[in-house]
C-alpha cells in the first residue's frame, strides 16, 4: 500500500509571513515534549530566527494566561513548557478520581481468575496447584470484585471451600453464559503461539506473589 | 498462452486476491470475465509457484478447480427454447459476487490504513500520571482473549515446571505433612501412591527433603505404609488403618507443628 | 487528600467568570486524561447539566480547529481528546519522544479488520469466506492488539465465537463512531467507476470463449 501524501493534508513551509501558522506549530511542539525546550533550541530545529520565535512563545504564554484557559504555557529551566493551570489542579484531581476505573487485575489475579474460570467449583490448594505458585492467594481481592463467590466446601477432610465465577464475571467478560468461555482448543486454532513474551522467570513470579 | 503480467508469486493472500489481479491489471471487464484465458493464467501461476516451491495452500487448488467447472459450463450449448423458459444465470455470476465483495474489503481495507496514516501523524500527551494518586497501582485492563491466554499460560508453566529454589520459609514438613494428608484423602482408599511422582512433583529442594521427612513421620504414625513390590521396583505409598486416628482430629498436626516450630 | 466540593467550581451562578472557569477545567481535564472522555462521563463527575457540558465542548472544538491552533479537540470514540494537528506532523515529529507507540498491520490484518468492522459481530469462518483465506491467526494479533474482542457465540454448530470491533479500534483509526465508516456501497460504487468498459482486448472476447 502507499503511504498517504500527509501533504495533501494543507501543510505549507512556514514562511515569513505565515505567523499564525507557525505559532500553531509552536503550540503543537511545547504541547508534545515532556521537558522544557528552549527557544534557541526550537529555532535551531525550525529554521527560524530566534527573535522571531522568543516573540511567538510570548504570545502564546500570553495568550495562555487567560482565566478561560485552563491550560499554561510557562517558562521553566530556561524553556517552555505546557502544563495545566495550579488552581485548577483540585479540580482535576477529584475529576481523575472520580473517574470509573476499568477493570484492573494484577497479573496473579488474573491468572488465579482463569484457573476458576476453566476449573470450578476449585479450592484454594488446587488452585495454587495448578498455578505452581505458593504463597499469599489473590482470591481476597477477586471476591472484593465479586468476580468469584464461595460455592460450597469439597467433602474432603478440612472441607476446603470452593470457589466459582460470578454474574459479575460474565458482565465483566461480555459473556452470556459460562459456555461461552472459548476453550482451548478453540484458543490454539487461533494460531500457534509464537511466544510473543517471554514468561518472566518464576523467581520473579514467586516473588511478586509474596510481594 | 503467455501470462502478460510478472507475478509476484508469494503475494497473492489467496486465490480471490490472484483473481482481483489478473482481471484488474488487464482492464478485463469483471461482470463478463473471459474465464477460459483467465483460467489459463491462473494454472499458470499454480504451476509456477510449484517450480519455484512457492507452497499454496488448498484453497488455490479449490478455486482452479472452480474456474475449470465454470469453463466448462460455459461451453455446453445451450437449449434456446429452454432457455427462453428457465432462463439459466450466468456460471459465472457466484465467482464475480465474491470477487466484488472480495475488493471492496480490500478497498475498506486501504481507506482503514489511510486512516491510520493519519493518525500516526498526531500525537496525544496525556499528563495523567501526575494526577493519579499514589494508591491507584496500575494493573491490566483485561478481556475474555486475556483470561484464556494467561489459562493457556498457567497450563504450558505447569507442563515444563523448573525446579527453582522458592522462600525458606514457605515450605515445612508440617506443610509436607498436610499435602500427603491431602493426596491421601483424594484417592480412593486401597490406591498405592507412586513415592517417586510425589518426589517429582516437588520444585525445590527443600520440598524434597520436607516431604521426604513428612513420609518418615507419616510411617512412624502408621498413617501410611511403604510397599515394594518387587525387589527393585517402584516404592509406593499405601494408606493404613492409622490414618484416620492420626488424622480424625486436629491434635496430631497440633503436635506435629510445635515439634517442627 | 480531601475531596473538593466539585458543585463550588461554579455551578448554577450564571455569570460568564462561571462558565469562563468551567471552560477552562474542562480545557485541563482534556488536556490530562489519556482515554477519550466522554460529555456524559465529564457531566456527571462535574454535576453539571450535560447540554452545558456539551455545548462548552463544542465551543473548545470551534476554538482549536482554527487555524493558529496547533492542537486539536476531537470526537474519537465517542469522547473528546486532545492532540496535536495531523498537518503539522513533519514539524512536530522532531520532538515526539516516543509518544505513540507504533501500531502497524499487515494487509492481511486490516483486511480481517475491515471485513470485522464492516461484518461484525462475525465468526472465524464467515471472515475467511470473504477473504477466501483460510488460517485464523491474524485474528491473534487484532486481539492482542485490543483492535477486536470476542462478542459471545453464534447460535449454529459449532457455536462459533463472534468478533467485534473494539474502542481502541475507533481510537486507532481516529473514528468517532461506526457509523463515520463509509458504507460499503460507497466503495462498490467506487469499483463500477474504475471499470473502464468496452474495448476488451480481441482475445478477450465473450465469444471466444464458446468457439
Amino acid at each position: 500500500m502507499e503511504e498517504l501524501d500527509l501533504s495533501q493534508l494543507g501543510e505549507e513551509r512556514p514562511s515569513g509571513g505565515d505567523e499564525a501558522q507557525l505559532k500553531a506549530i509552536l503550540e503543537a511542539i511545547i504541547y508534545v515534549t515532556d521537558e522544557p525546550l528552549s527557544a534557541q533550541q526550537i529555532a535551531a530545529a525550525l529554521g527560524h530566527p530566534i527573535d522571531k520565535i522568543k516573540r511567538i512563545l510570548d504570545e502564546l504564554v500570553a495568550e495562555y494566561a487567560r482565566p478561560e484557559h485552563g491550560l499554561t504555557v510557562r517558562e521553566v529551566a530556561g524553556g517552555y513548557k505546557m502544563a495545566t493551570k495550579a488552581e485548577h489542579h483540585e479540580a482535576v484531581r477529584a475529576f481523575v478520581k472520580k473517574l470509573t476505573p476499568p477493570l484492573k487485575l494484577s497479573l496473579a489475579a488474573l491468572e488465579t481468575l482463569a484457573v476458576i474460570a476453566y476449573k470450578q467449583p476449585v479450592t484454594a490448594p488446587e488452585i495454587m496447584e495448578i498455578r505452581g505458585v505458593q504463597g499469599a492467594s489473590v482470591l481476597k481481592t477477586l471476591l472484593e470484585r465479586k468476580l468469584i463467590a464461595e460455592s460450597g466446601r469439597k467433602n474432603v477432610v478440612g472441607k476446603p471451600i470452593l470457589y466459582k465465577t460470578t454474574k459479575e464475571f460474565l458482565v465483566q467478560f461480555g459473556l452470556k453464559d459460562l459456555s461461552e468461555l472459548p476453550t482451548l482448543k478453540e484458543f490454539e486454532e487461533l494460531g500457534r503461539m509464537e511466544v510473543v513474551e517471554p514468561d518472566p522467570p518464576p523467581e520473579t513470579k514467586a516473588a511478586s506473589e509474596h510481594g | 498462452m503467455t501470462a502478460p503480467l510478472n507475478f509476484h508469486l508469494e503475494h497473492y493472500d489467496g486465490p480471490l486476491d490472484l483473481l482481483l489481479d489478473l482481471i484488474r491489471k488487464q482492464e478485463i471487464n469483471i461482470y463478463d470475465i473471459p474465464i477460459a484465458q483467465i483460467t489459463a493464467q491462473y494454472l499458470e501461476y499454480m504451476q509456477r509457484a510449484l517450480e519455484m516451491d512457492v507452497e499454496l495452500s488448498a484453497e488455490f487448488i479449490y478455486m482452479a478447480a472452480t474456474l475449470i467447472h465454470i469453463k466448462s459450463k460455459m461451453l455446453l450449448p445451450r437449449d434456446p427454447e429452454l432457455d427462453k423458459l428457465l432462463p439459466e444465470e450466468d456460471p459465472r455470476k457466484e465467482l464475480v459476487d465474491r470477487l466484488l465483495e472480495h475488493e471492496r474489503f480490500k478497498s475498506a481495507a486501504e481507506m482503514l490504513h489511510q486512516k491510520r496514516v493519519i493518525e500516526e501523524a498526531v500525537w496525544s500527551n496525556p499528563q495523567i500520571e501526575q494526577f493519579l494518586a499514589e494508591d491507584n497501582n496500575p494493573g491490566l485492563a483485561v478481556t475474555l482473549f486475556d483470561l484464556v491466554k494467561t489459562f493457556q499460560v498457567v497450563l504450558e508453566r505447569t507442563k515444563s515446571r523448573p525446579i527453582y529454589e522458592i522462600d525458606k520459609e514457605d515450605v515445612s514438613v508440617p506443610d509436607m505433612i498436610r499435602y500427603l494428608r491431602n493426596v491421601f484423602e483424594n484417592e480412593s482408599r486401597s490406591e498405592t501412591i507412586s513415592a517417586r511422582g510425589l518426589f517429582e512433583r516437588q520444585r525445590s529442594r527443600r520440598a524434597m527433603i520436607c516431604l521426604f521427612l513428612a513420609v518418615l513421620e507419616m510411617v512412624k504414625l502408621q498413617a501410611i505404609g511403604l510397599v515394594q513390590n518387587d525387589s527393585f521396583g517402584e516404592i509406593g505409598l499405601k494408606r493404613l488403618k492409622g490414618f484416620e486416628s492420626a488424622f480424625g482430629s486436629e491434635q496430631t498436626m497440633t503436635v506435629i507443628d510445635e515439634g517442627y516450630h
